[in-house]
């Protein structure tokens, strides 16, 4: 058994550098801020990689079972005698996976900021906020227990609003960072919920012994029942819907879209490739205790997947701001990994869908960072986020142009790129297990080609409109990010998945089925078509289907109205039926009785007042009549 | 001299060296010196009661010392500590030494401000010491009384009425408080023998369980009300408003944790079948306060307000899980207490310091003044985040430890106030973010904020002590919720005599 | 009986030595050397004390008329002490040119009433008791008229004998049923003989109200705020601490020693009146303005507080009563010290005169801030000690009710002592009482008080003296 | 008994000058009529007294001694009080005792 215990300095490099960057980085020049935490990077990316090849090549599986593998760990808090949080390492398929994911898109944005980010100010504060995401995402994808998790699971999310509100300085910047923080806190609380039942009733909050298969985990999950649910059940489902939150699942999406305020390589690492897919990650992670002591927990997951996607790729298609568009899009495609999540069962081929799902989330963290990436380019060369100002950009970027168009080729599905593959095999698995869900998810596969085209031509095509100062290719730091997110866009889907990540984590062989292939092909290409036709050059047709929708065009163009549903909830609910009415009652209720006892007591004092009237004569008679009355009194109460 | 006496004494030296003080520069030295001195003996404290722990003395109370005072009546002065008591001390002087320089630009009367500042703080020294009643409470009001001419000479706004309100509503509750103590010194020995204060000798015997019915709430809701318990919470919004900084702070960031601390010592260690039986009236009143207590401060102008409700919301939680009954809970009310006593602590220091240059705490007319000052800025989102619990801070293993505490009980009842307890994480981050999105971010609505300048070293000095205290609890908990853990083991032997 | 058994009244015959002596002196001085008679006087009562406190002979005269323990002695002693401080107060009063010519008068009379007092605390029949308070009471009016031209002074001193003839007689009326009931008027033979017959209640009752007159407990107190408002401001001091202290001391033996018998009577009868005492007190002390009439207010709420040490009936209960009215002693001089200073030196009263008064007098106003905080009963001072130990004794008693109502009232009184601190330190003024000198006797007088009020509370000795010489039913 | 006239009769009679000493002293305004009245007071106490001790302890003198020793202090309060009426009426130029109440409340 190899030594992982240097995988430690994976997350802890980042952290320094976020600590060294964050304190003394006004007082440096900004390239060397830059400069610093890419290496740091770099380093953490070269030690996963390593860690990588370390684990599935080098380290002999017992059984033909990956091994989840213990690498480092401490005791940090102890609650009682059983529940105890331990921070460490803990090694396995998906976590080697997830390391790759996040030091490669990390590194990429990093490295590309530095052309993006020139001569913002607060460049440091970027880069230091950049690594303290790493690290804490990092540290959320090694976590050994679901409560270290629960606290990286926090930590990227403060990391993430302060990201968002990196402009400070622009209220609509400093809301959409509120409105993430505040809304992911919400799915946080069940979350938070989901583990007090959770550890409660098995006692442990340690993942291995957790999802150990005949562990007491899992064993005890028929517990007691709750309105019909296990309470395994019920504290999964508040598990997932932390997840939810993280991932922007219907309907605690909200925050996404109004996220992209945040700079664009913030978009692409935080809200396209990483923080997002944490909750797909969470799932992954409790997979077996889902699986086989709570299905319906897991069917509430593909129900809520297949809604989300479906729902976010329509939105998508109506947008104007081609950074929501990519939100919205990312949105549908975590659907999809939770669908591929939601369908799988445990163990071997029936296990198809979580291999996917997986699968897909790898492929997508490249290529939809590609996609921002490149979205950030035109931003950077066009200062604008609506596509109306766009059109025509092919000529101006070529390289952004190319690397985008196979973006949009891969997500689309076209065959031989890699999101073909696993978003296949996520079909597959929903054909396989669920076929109403694999009807919403073939229909899903079109919409996402058609909106993407949608995008790319009315970027790169469409109308030549001319711009007041002539668009110019981003620098290599910003190109060559696209260019290799691209190449693995393209190759990574040849990476045999299913050798190395499996629920069981025993590998097994699978490859496409056609049955299943060759109409999500056509659908993409169909998707592909309408595009063309409606985009390809500047036409009104486009506009026409739009008022012919009429209405429900624009409640789609809307968002279903659930952001105001958010502002309801929040400024009128909130804010004005429930705080003020408690300020006001704590002002005037409560308060006015304290008070009013002192003035009860000085009004009382000034009624009394003539008692003491200064006549001797009336002193004397209360004195001798008190004097009677006493006597009376006492001779009445001890009368023999 | 034993060691803890200490804490008091060196109190009274510097109030006597600053009364032979010129002026004020001299004054705030002394003090400074003063104070730092406690510091370092807290910290010494620490380091001796951990080797003594290490070193295998399983003494309930350490470094006791006992001095007869008044012997027909049975009072001592008697003094020792545990766990809990050390890790109080320790906040306390970290506290005051934070306070001290907070309020280093005291410019009216500053020997009187500093001489009540530091009588005080001796005051809480003294109560947390204590193993006598008798003791424990005339520290008690030692320690609240200097709060009037506080609050009352160097406050701001309707300065009069607050301090009279706040001064009058803690006496009314040691009024309360003084009965029940009476109460269990008359009960202290049923079974014939000399009556006691001691704490300790109080807590071998058990009290006839009618007198406890009776006492137990006297005790708790004397303490209580100190601990912004609900009904009696409403001293403290107009108190912290009008208090000067330092004031706040101590009075926030120690004073309120004499009710926590106190309502678990006496209420629940000395009567402990009554607290077992009333405990769900109390915990209703203390789930309450912490929902109603964030709910409050969300729609508050004033930053000063808003700290006071998110410090009723929090120091509910601390009784709340005072009630809870069982080691893990307890362990993280005294958690729960340090940890509010530095953020509060931070929290009333840097509005002190925004005040004294924007000269308005009304947060709407506030905004981006990250830009001018970004050292305060960041102290201000440190503290928040440490408010409305951030992993990594104080506050995140202080309320999980209540949370996973209280959840250990398996009756609906305290499962429901559990889950509304834990609720009370999202209400807070919704005011904290809108402080600070009004405070820190945005444009600058005022154009003579443009100029305003950064902290000042002392100011610096302040800050940081806090938040370096912050962060080392949130980052390394685990010997201290041992310490403590430990030293509540007594408390929860007796209870689990009692509670089936 | 035989002549040196006469020492046993050492305190009552060297007073009346020093009386004459005083009167000596005033006949035999011409007018200009009459001021010399102030410090001859003060110099003599100084000597006095201080015999006061030589060793102890117990023992009794007339036949159990007269008796004198180490109860008794300490008392005395006590009131000596008060006196004391009560005349180094006084001595720029007297000074001052419209008194001029009945300096000695002021003597005379205070020393009469001293003896009187000082009898009734010794006395073991009601005779003497009696006279003792007669003897105490008569000169209480002269003294309480002492500024005869000023309005509110003639006005005092009449509501005092007046009122005080009609207590009086009520007294008498209850001595005479008792002797009627028992054919004695010693109190060992009536104690023997008293029981719970309707007639002697009546006859207790009676008594209790001449007593409680005395005393100034509700309702019997009405005199108390007008005669203290009136009275020259040290008349008021040695009214409101010396004669309610000596009363509160014979009213105590007499409860404990003669009507031992019927304490279920008088314990729920103490009960009422003491809720009722502190509750008025506190409530007419509110409003007060003039600092004499407040102090008064405040001292018939103290009153109250006595009643919870005695009706305890238990030996802690005396204890903490004569602890009390000693540590209350030093505290309420303090208070009325600083009231006469400044009097005297600006003839202002009020509250608002006080405003910002710590930015000119600091010395005096921290020591008022003292004595108050010491009446209030506010630790690390004495007072807080005094209250302590009658809380304490009534709580061993089992009257936990009793406690919290007077905890809630102290609590309230905190609010108006609170008051005249705000004026002193809060407040601002325009006006405020200009800087100026305190004369030596008054500042020996008030450091006295400092020290008492400081440094009672932490020596426990005193109590456990008092302890050792109290006792209970 | 050796008299013929039973012990109620003097008490009742006391016990009817004392009240109608207290109706005096509250209804006068005379301040020397309500002196009076304190003196009709003291005198019925000490009928009482001598009452007593003829009647039911002839065998000692206490009774005797203590009114004996009333009336001589009563006569020392008339003094005083005398002469503090006569201090009033200087001051307030009349002796109606509704004048005296410039102290109140």
């Amino acid at each position: 058994m190899t030594n992982f215990s240097y995988t430690v300095l994976i997350p802890l490099i980042p952290l320094f550098v976020f600590l060294f960057v964050g304190l003394l980085g006004h007082k440096m020049k900004p390239i060397v801020s830059g400069l610093i935490g890419t290496c740091g990077l770099l380093i953490a990316a070269i030690l996963s990689y390593f860690t990588a090849y370390q684990y599935f090549f080098n380290t002999e599986k017992i059984d033909g079972t990956y091994q989840k593998i213990l690498a480092f760990n401490t005791i940090w808090l102890q609650f009682t005698e059983k529940l105890h949080v331990d921070l460490g390492v803990l090694i396995d398929p998906i976590s080697v996976m997830m390391l790759i994911v996040v030091t490669t898109v990390s590194l990429m944005v990093h490295i590309y900021s530095i052309g993006y980010m020139k001569g913002e100010k607060g460049f440091a504060r970027f880069y230091a906020f950049l690594s303290l995401f790493s690290f804490s995402m990092l540290g959320l994808v090694l976590a050994t227990n679901i409560f270290q998790m629960y606290i990286f699971w926090e930590l990227v999310g403060v990391s993430s609003f302060l990201l968002i509100g990196y402009y400070y300085e622009k209220p609509s910047a400093v809301s959409a960072s509120k409105k993430a923080f505040i809304v992911t806190r919400f799915a946080d609380l069940g979350f938070l919920i989901g583990i007090l039942i959770l550890s409660f009733n098995t006692g442990t909050f340690d993942f291995i012994s957790l999802t150990n298969v005949n562990g007491a985990a899992i064993l005890t999950g028929a517990g007691a029942s709750f309105l019909g649910l296990s309470v395994m059940t019920w504290s999964l489902i508040f598990v997932f819907m932390g997840g939810a939150g993280k991932s922007a699942m219907f309907p605690l999406h909200i925050w996404l879209p109004d996220a992209m305020e945040g700079p664009t390589p913030v978009s692409a690492l935080i809200h396209a490739a990483t923080m997002v897919v944490a909750g797909v990650y969470l799932v992954a992670r409790l997979f077996p205790v889902y699986a086989i002591s709570a299905p319906d927990g897991l069917l509430v997951v593909a129900y809520v997947g297949s809604f989300s996607s479906l729902f976010a790729a329509v939105i998508a298609c109506t947008q104007y701001d081609i950074k929501r568009v990519l939100a919205f899009s990312t949105m549908s495609q975590i659907g999809y990994m939770m669908v591929g999540l939601g369908v799988s069962k445990y163990g071997g081929e029936a296990g198809l869908g979580y291999m996917a799902s997986m699968f897909h989330l790898f492929t997508h963290a490249m290529f939809k960072a590609l996609l921002f990436l490149g979205a950030g380019a035109i931003i950077h060369a066009v200062h604008s986020n609506s596509m109306k100002d766009m059109g025509g950009l092919r000529k101006y970027l070529p390289i952004t142009h190319i690397t985008f168009l196979i973006a949009c080729l891969t997500i689309a599905g076209v065959p031989f790129l890699s999101a073909f593959f696993s978003k296949d095999e996520i079909l597959t698995a929903a054909f396989h297990h669920n076929m109403p869900i694999f009807i919403v998810q073939m229909f899903v596969a079109g919409l996402t080609a058609f909106y993407m085209f949608r995008l790319y031509f009315r970027i790169f095509w469409n109308k030549d409109t001319h711009y007041h100062h002539t668009p110019h290719e981003a620098p290599i730091t910003m190109t060559f990010p696209l260019i290799f997110l691209a190449i693995a866009s393209i190759f990574s889907g040849y990476i045999p998945f299913s050798q190395f990540v499996s629920s069981d984590g025993v590998p097994f062989h699978s490859e496409l089925e056609w049955t299943v292939a060759i109409p999500s092909i056509l659908v993409g290409l169909i998707g592909i078509g309408i595009a063309f036709v409606l985009y390809k050059k500047e036409s009104a047709s486009s506009q026409k289907i739009a008022i012919s929708l009429k209405s429900f065009y624009v409640a789609i163009y809307n968002k279903f109205y659930f952001d105001e549903i958010y502002i309801f909830v929040t400024k009128k609910i909130i804010f004005n039926y429930i705080s003020r009415p408690v300020a006001w009652f704590d002002r005037h209720i409560v308060d006015g009785f304290m008070n009013s006892i002192a003035w009860v007591t000085n009004a009382v004092s000034f009624r009394i007042k003539g008692f003491q009237s200064g006549q001797v004569q009336q002193y004397a008679f209360v004195f001798v009549s008190s004097a009677i009355l006493l006597g009376i009194f006492f001779i009445y109460l001890y009368s023999i | 001299m034993d060691i803890l006496s200490l804490f008091v004494i060196i109190p009274i030296l510097t109030v006597i060296g600053i009364m032979i003080t010129k002026d004020a520069k001299q004054t705030r030295v002394i003090s400074a010196i003063g104070m730092g001195l406690q510091l370092i003996l807290a910290a010494y404290l620490v380091y001796a009661y951990l080797s003594a722990r290490q070193a295998g003395d399983l003494a309930e109370m350490l470094f006791r010392a006992d001095y007869v005072w008044y012997a027909n009546l049975n009072i001592h002065y008697a003094v020792g500590v545990d766990g809990i008591s050390v890790a109080m001390i320790a906040l306390t002087s970290i506290v005051v030494f934070a306070g001290i320089f907070a309020s280093w630009q005291v410019e009216f009367l500053p020997k009187e401000f500093f001489i009540s500042l530091i009588l005080l703080s001796g005051g809480v020294f003294g109560f947390f010491i204590s193993l006598d009643l008798f003791t424990m409470f005339l520290f008690y009001e030692v320690a609240v009384i200097p709060m009037y001419l506080l609050i009352g000479i160097w406050g701001s706004g309707p300065k009069e009425y607050a301090a009279m309100k706040l001064t009058l509503m803690l006496m009314g509750g040691s009024a309360l408080l003084l009965v029940g103590l009476l109460g269990i010194y008359t009960n202290s020995a049923p079974d014939g023998g000399p009556l006691t204060f001691n704490i300790l000798e109080i807590a071998k015997v058990n009290i006839p369980i009618e007198a406890q019915r009776m006492f137990f709430p006297m005790t708790f809701v004397g303490f209580g009300i100190l601990g912004a318990l609900f009904p009696f919470h409403t001293w403290s919004p107009d108190g912290h408003a009008s208090a000067p900084t330092a004031v706040s702070m101590l009075h926030a960031g120690v004073l309120m944790k004499l009710g926590g601390y106190g309502a678990f010592r006496v209420a629940i260690f000395l009567l402990p079948e009554a607290a077992h039986e009333l405990s769900w009236i109390f915990i209703i009143l203390t789930s309450i306060s912490v929902v109603y207590g964030a709910f409050g401060a969300i729609v508050q102008k004033d930053l000063k307000y808003i700290n006071a409700y998110s410090s009723v919301s929090h120091c509910g939680l601390v009784l709340f899980a005072v009630l809870m009954m069982n080691k893990t809970a307890m362990d993280g009310a005294i958690l729960q207490m340090i940890s509010h006593g530095l953020m509060t602590a931070l929290f009333f220091a840097l509005i002190g310091m925004i005040y004294g240059r924007t000269h308005t705490r009304m947060i709407n007319e506030m905004g981006g003044l990250m830009k001018v000052m970004p050292f305060l800025g960041v102290a201000y989102v440190i503290a928040g985040l440490a408010s409305l619990g951030l992993p990594g801070l104080s506050g995140f293993v202080a309320e999980m430890t209540i949370f996973f505490g209280a959840f250990q009980h398996v009756d609906v009842f305290h499962r429901v106030v559990t889950i509304v307890a834990v609720s009370s994480i999202v209400i807070t981050a919704v005011y904290i973010l809108r402080v600070v999105g009004a405070l820190l971010f945005g444009p600058i609505k005022n154009d003579h904020f443009l100029h305003l300048e950064d902290a000042k070293w002392f100011e610096k000095l302040s800050t940081v002590t806090l938040i370096l205290a912050i962060a080392a609890i949130g980052i390394a908990p685990f010997w201290l919720s041992t310490m403590i853990g430990d030293s509540l083991q007594p408390i929860i032997d007796k209870l689990t005599v009692i509670i089936p | 009986m035989n002549l040196d058994s006469f020492l046993l009244m050492r305190h009552e015959m060297v007073l009346t030595i020093i009386t004459l002596m005083v009167l000596i002196a005033d006949l035999s001085f011409n007018e200009e050397k009459k001021i010399k008679v102030i410090w001859l006087a003060t110099a003599l009562f100084a000597i006095n004390t201080i015999i006061g406190f030589l060793p102890n002979i117990s023992g009794n005269l007339f036949g159990n008329m007269y008796k004198n323990t180490d109860l008794q002695w300490t008392m005395k002693n006590i009131l000596n002490l008060g006196v004391l401080v009560v005349l180094l107060q006084s001595v720029e009063w007297l000074k001052s040119a419209d008194n001029k010519y009945k300096i000695s008068e002021f003597y005379l009379l205070v020393f009469s009433t001293l003896i009187g007092m000082q009898f009734m605390i010794s006395s073991g029949s009601f005779l003497m008791l009696y006279l003792g308070l007669e003897l105490a009471t008569i000169p209480m009016a002269a003294l309480a008229a002492y500024d005869r031209y000023r309005h509110h002074s003639a006005e005092a001193g009449i509501k005092l004998i007046l009122s005080a003839a009609m207590s009086s007689a009520v007294l008498l009326l209850g001595i005479t049923l008792i002797y009627g009931t028992t054919g004695s008027t010693y109190f060992d033979v009536v104690a023997l003989k008293y029981a719970n017959i309707p007639l002697q209640t009546l006859a207790f009752i009676f008594f209790f109200s001449g007593m409680a007159f005395k005393i100034s407990l509700v309702p019997f107190h009405l005199w108390t705020a007008d005669v203290y408002e009136g009275a020259p401001v040290n008349v008021t001091s040695y009214l409101s601490v010396i004669s309610k202290g000596a009363s509160a001391f014979i009213l105590i033996i007499v409860l404990f020693t003669v009507f031992n018998s019927i304490s279920m009577i008088w314990k729920p009868l103490l009960y009422i009146i003491s809720v009722l005492t502190m509750t008025i007190g506190n409530l007419f002390a509110i409003r007060q303005q003039n600092m004499k009439r407040f102090l008064a207010f405040s001292s018939i709420a103290q009153a109250g507080f006595i009643l919870l040490g005695i009706i305890g009936a238990s030996s802690i209960g005396m204890t903490s009563v004569v602890y009390f009215v000693f540590v209350y002693i030093f505290s309420n001089l303090g208070a009325f010290g600083v009231v006469s200073v400044i009097y005297y030196k600006t003839q202002k009263e009020n509250m608002d005169d006080y405003n910002g008064l710590y930015h000119t007098n600091p010395k005096l106003s921290l020591i008022m801030m003292l004595a108050l905080f010491s009446l209030a009963g506010i630790p690390p001072v004495a007072g807080y000690f005094g209250k302590f130990f009658l809380f304490t004794a009534a709580a061993s008693s089992g009257y936990y009710w009793l406690v919290f109502i007077a905890v809630l009232n102290a609590t309230i009184s905190l609010y108006y002592y609170l008051l005249v601190v705000k004026a002193m330190f809060i407040n601002k003024s325009e006006t405020p009482i200009a800087y100026f000198k305190t004369d030596v006797p008054a500042k020996i007088a008030l450091s006295i008080c400092v020290l008492g009020i400081f440094f009672i509370g932490f020596f426990s000795i005193i109590y456990q003296y008092l302890e050792s010489i109290s006792f209970g039913i | 008994m050796n008299t013929g006239i039973p012990i109620e009769y003097f008490l009742v009679t006391a016990t009817l000058m004392f009240f109608a000493g207290v109706y005096g002293f509250v209804t006068r305004k005379n301040l020397i009529t309500m002196l009076m009245s304190v003196e009709l007071m003291l005198n019925a106490v000490n009928i009482n007294f001598l009452v007593f001790n003829r009647y039911l302890f002839p065998g000692q003198l206490e009774g005797h001694f203590f009114s004996l020793f009333v009336i001589a202090v009563a006569a020392a309060e008339a003094a005083v009080a005398i002469a503090l009426i006569i201090n009033i009426y200087r001051n307030f130029q009349s002796i109606d005792v509704e004048k005296t109440d410039e102290m109140k409340f």
